[in-house]
């Protein structure tokens, strides 16, 4: 076989890569989920906002944190403690790597203050159920297995990356404060609730009801889950889709502000996902993870957060300015992530899967 | 019929637990609270995620009440949308609303 | 074969045609969303009224809203457009010919004013949503197709029959205001927001998200719906249900209402749709429709719109007495035809199939 | 056989009991739904209460209601009248029976006055909802099979106990205003409402949607039932568990409120449940139900109210303390029988069974 | 701009339809209700578990608000939660608020 | 402390969108906003079917308040059911609820 030959069929397997590629992300766009969030943005455009009732939009958001956990509990029973211990420690190392460099990078291509930096630290070393959740629908659809235990690293990963941005911010804060006079009365509030700030965090409820349906599945077994399946199984993917059609609105208000946010603050929250993601999916490689799990790591590291970041930050952090960062994490990083993010990572996955398994 | 002080405040919905418990260390013995939405010159809040905004109303004597402006002008006004404003109203049994403190 | 003999084969035919009606009637009164409906309407008469939570309703309208749209969308894309373009235009046709239709017999019939009947025009112009859906849940439990677009034209006829009644009293409003000079004061408003009503009526939310689901349903297809069947699919029926106790409710609360209506109006609001009913068989006829889609063209033009048309006639129509059109439309015209008037034009459609199919 | 060799065939069989207890006791104490309570009470100790949304809440109680009242009557038609008619007259006389022991039973173990005893004897002599569902979920995981017409006996047993508590304390309360004089104005008060209270129990809206249920169940049948089984059937034991996540709040809230019940309250609370569930086992043998049916019965007897009762002795005995009630119904009974009641009951209703059946 | 009477009660959720009915008896012409949450000095309630407290506002003429205090003291008062206050506000078309009685 | 007028709207939840926008138009600098039920004397309303009242309030500089009244007996008043009532109240950062025009 002759080198054109080698490099025709080179080129074939290529052409054969970019349909299935693009069949793959035309699966993730004309999926229901993305769908309606197309359709939730588009309302806001149209002045009709399509949102949810608020009590229904909170039991929607207890449901799908409450359904990920209890999965992700049963499969972590059946899965070898061996397995799972690596992709923690790891998950952990991400969970402060990654805001310490939100916190970098931002200094480098913005011009925000040290609390504000913070608190992009906390939104993006956090993560998004919403992202994380589609990413399993989109594996899913395309038949990829990934590992049963992933929801535990969601878990994991939830809060270091808050306290650490959040951490990051109070050190520059305590430092001002010595220095200025001006601003000091704020600082008796920010000292008064500085006793409640990680607690608020690592007892928030989104994380409880996440953790606690992580335990429960754990304990409940598959036996258990069966008697509930249909509700918290079966309808999963449509509660998903409900749910997004309030995000779409959420962030469709967003857009607006998005001219506002200057180049910089636009390119990080497009570039730095794709950076974080990559390194997220080279860490679950590295941590024995197969290729679905290692994709699902990177899309948990380049997924920012956008409910329980802006809570925390908002009790502990009340100066940092949340037009700032729900911008960036819900109107541009979050539709990213959803729309174009979940088929990059795929094909990032794909493409270095070669090197590790 | 007794005249005491009513104090309103619409602030984020994600203070609630902290408003009540600074109100409770300001001598208030109850609150009443309404879920509500609104905008403000401010308007610079995370709620829009969180679910709007709470509206609380104290009945209190004057000098509870005062105490209370005290703290949000410490910690909320500053950080926080918030509005407050205060009236004086005519309640019948003046002596629920009265704290330990101002009672003497 | 005798003529006695024909005749009496003849009386036996009827005889089974009857025990078939009798039987399909009781299939359509003896299911739950109508027996839940009549729950709500005995609860109203025993001063408990059995609501649902606001929110939940809310969330339950949309819900049925999107779902339609959604089975409508994939079944659209799987229809020739040839088979869908005619049935389009006719419901087009009849969304104008209907509500000018009400505005002149409630001339002859009523002494409403013609601010009044432009209101009724609007409302029996457009369509009911659970009107339909009980249309083809009825359909599904006698296991009679019908056309899967049909949710397109319930999306077509929902908003014509509002801009026509709308139009035909607002001419009459403004030929009025150049004449009394009393009532100028309110005509200023009324011409203030004369800007928004047309918007209001065809961007308004219920027709954003049943247009919405349709798209979604045409782009994702058959594969995408897959994912989302459980919830969208199976649990349709159940949750049409628990809309119709609240629907039931309301229809209750006008019940006593309608003795204050006059005879003419509940004359009307019981004969009309019997007519547009026919009409709209017939027309779906002409159009090429099964018997199935037929009936349901009946069922849509028969129906009142108690949502998206009470809702436009008040911002754009304060002057309308919505006593009158929601006692008409709610009190009378929905539980007339959710409990008889279904079956009744599933037998037309039977009896006229024969001069068309 | 020797004596000997019996006897270790007893410990054998004994054994093998014990470890089918254990597993029994794991399969109830390991469902989802306990697990949910579970954490719903953890997250009070937490200060993070896990409640839903007040409507989402409400909702789930009339879906709960709604569904347990169809497919009672679904079996209900099913049943012989002959099989129903005794249990029914049984259930009734349970119903008066047992809120008249605890009038007295109180008496004797606490120092309650009449009004606080006779609306204990209406929470105790109603049912709860929930523990009643949890036994169906307990026994459809064991695979043991019960009457289909026990939601009937649930709803027949919901509303004499209360009547007759209310009538106890009603008896003391107008002994009494004869006699004093210085609470005379509350007793026209008193007055003024009794023709409510009677109305507002036996027409409470938690009865009628019951009731309600099960007489569309009656009439739709297995083939209406069929349209709505993925909503009503399919989805119940998760929803089960959402509105437990609810219920562990709220008797979460009254654990701090047991210290101050006193002994004799905690005793009772625990115990006459026991000795109450047992007597509705004993009857129902009697009444000739099956073992899953006896046991279902006696775990009706054992279960207090925790919301109808409630509410009509707020309205209609408004002198009684209902932190007495609600500590001893919801924060001591309810979670008393959810987690070691019902597999009390079975064994209990396991050992009688060789007497009656 | 005429002068007119504002009371404002808070009390159990449980309540609404006695309350509504016993304003109706008392003269009131109309009423606004919202849901409420709250803590006082009683604190005694069954509302936990049925959905809090609601807020009822009634504008009525001085003699009509009079007796639904009467009311409220009679029947309300001694076995349930209950905060009410009252004020004097302004509004355009006075006769509204004003029942049939009170108009002579 | 300062003295400013709160005016209290309460009216068809349908109109929700209008009266927001006509508020901004006539001046106001913020609203708040509850969701409420309630009868009155017209009682001719559609929002039975859309969920109820919403109950507004303002804080404006009398100038402001007084445009919104006229705006309501404008436009509201004769087709909607409306209920509203103004007091004077006092609160502490008074230029956050004056608009431009009015503090000159
Ligand atoms: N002029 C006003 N009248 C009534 N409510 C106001 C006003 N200004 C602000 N508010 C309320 O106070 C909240 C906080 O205002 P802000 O701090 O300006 O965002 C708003 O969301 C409104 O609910
Ligand atoms: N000082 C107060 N200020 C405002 N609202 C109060 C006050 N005291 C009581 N309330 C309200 O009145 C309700 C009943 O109070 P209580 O009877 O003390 O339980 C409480 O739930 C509160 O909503
Ligand atoms: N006297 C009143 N007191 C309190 N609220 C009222 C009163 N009258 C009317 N309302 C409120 O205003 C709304 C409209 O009243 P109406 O225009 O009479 O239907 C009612 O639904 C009530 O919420
Ligand atoms: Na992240
Ligand atoms: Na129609
Ligand atoms: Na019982």
């Amino acid at each position: 076989m002759g080198v054109g030959e080698f490099d025709s069929s080179v080129q074939y397997d290529f052409k054969v890569d970019l349909g299935a590629s693009l069949s793959m992300a035309s699966t993730n766009v004309l999926s229901v989920p993305v769908l309606v969030f197309l359709l939730g943005v588009i309302s806001v455009r149209l002045k009709a906002d399509l949102r949810l009732p608020d009590p229904v939009y909170q039991a929607t958001a207890i449901y799908l944190l409450f359904a990920i956990g209890l999965k992700g509990g049963v499969a972590l029973r059946a899965s070898e403690p061996a397995d799972v211990l690596l992709p923690i420690v790891v998950a952990v190392a991400l969970g402060i790597v990654i805001p310490i460099a939100v916190f970098l990078v931002l200094k480098w291509v913005t011009r925000l203050n040290a609390i504000d930096r913070g608190a992009m630290a906390a939104h993006y070393g956090s993560t998004s159920l919403v992202t994380f959740t589609a990413a399993l629908v989109f594996l899913d659809a395309l038949d990829v297995s990934y590992e049963g235990f992933m929801p535990t690293l969601l878990t994991v990963l939830e809060i270091p990356g808050i306290v650490v941005g959040l951490l990051l911010a109070k050190r520059y804060a305590s430092t001002r404060s010595r220095v200025e006079d001006a601003t000091s009365r704020d600082w008796v509030a920010g000292d008064s609730v500085s006793r409640d700030w990680i607690r608020e965090v690592v007892l928030g409820k989104s994380v409880l009801i996440l953790f606690g349906g992580l335990v429960i599945g754990f304990l409940t077994g598959v036996q258990g889950y069966e008697q509930v399946e249909p509700f918290f199984g079966g309808l999963f993917t449509g509660v998903l889709a409900l749910f997004l059609l309030e995000m779409g609105v959420l962030a469709g208000r967003r857009l607006s502000d998005i001219r506002t946010a200057g180049p910089g603050l636009i390119i990080f929250a497009i570039v730095f996902p794709v950076f974080a993601g990559t390194l997220g999916i080279i860490s679950g490689y590295l941590a024995g993870l197969s290729m679905g799990g290692a994709m699902i790591l990177g899309v948990l590291c380049a997924s920012a957060s956008y409910i329980a970041a802006p809570a925390a930050v908002r009790l502990a952090l009340p100066e940092a300015n949340p037009g700032i960062t729900l911008t960036s994490s819900l109107g541009i990083t979050f539709p990213f992530n959803l729309i174009v993010g979940i088929p990059i990572y795929y094909l990032v996955a794909q493409a270095l899967e070669s090197w590790f398994l | 019929m007794h005249e005491i002080d009513l104090l309103t405040i619409v602030t984020e919905s994600i203070l609630k637990e902290r408003l009540i418990a600074d109100l409770k260390i300001a001598g208030a013995t109850g609150w009443t609270l309404s879920a509500a939405q609104g905008e403000g010159p401010r308007n610079r809040r995370v709620s829009e995620v969180e679910g709007g905004n709470i509206r609380v109303e104290i009945l209190a004597d004057p000098v509870t009440i005062a105490r209370i402006w005290d703290m949000l002008k410490d910690s909320y006004f500053s950080n926080y949308a918030v509005a407050a404003w205060q009236s004086t109203v005519q309640v019948s049994r003046a002596d629920r609303y009265l704290g330990n403190e101002s009672q003497g």
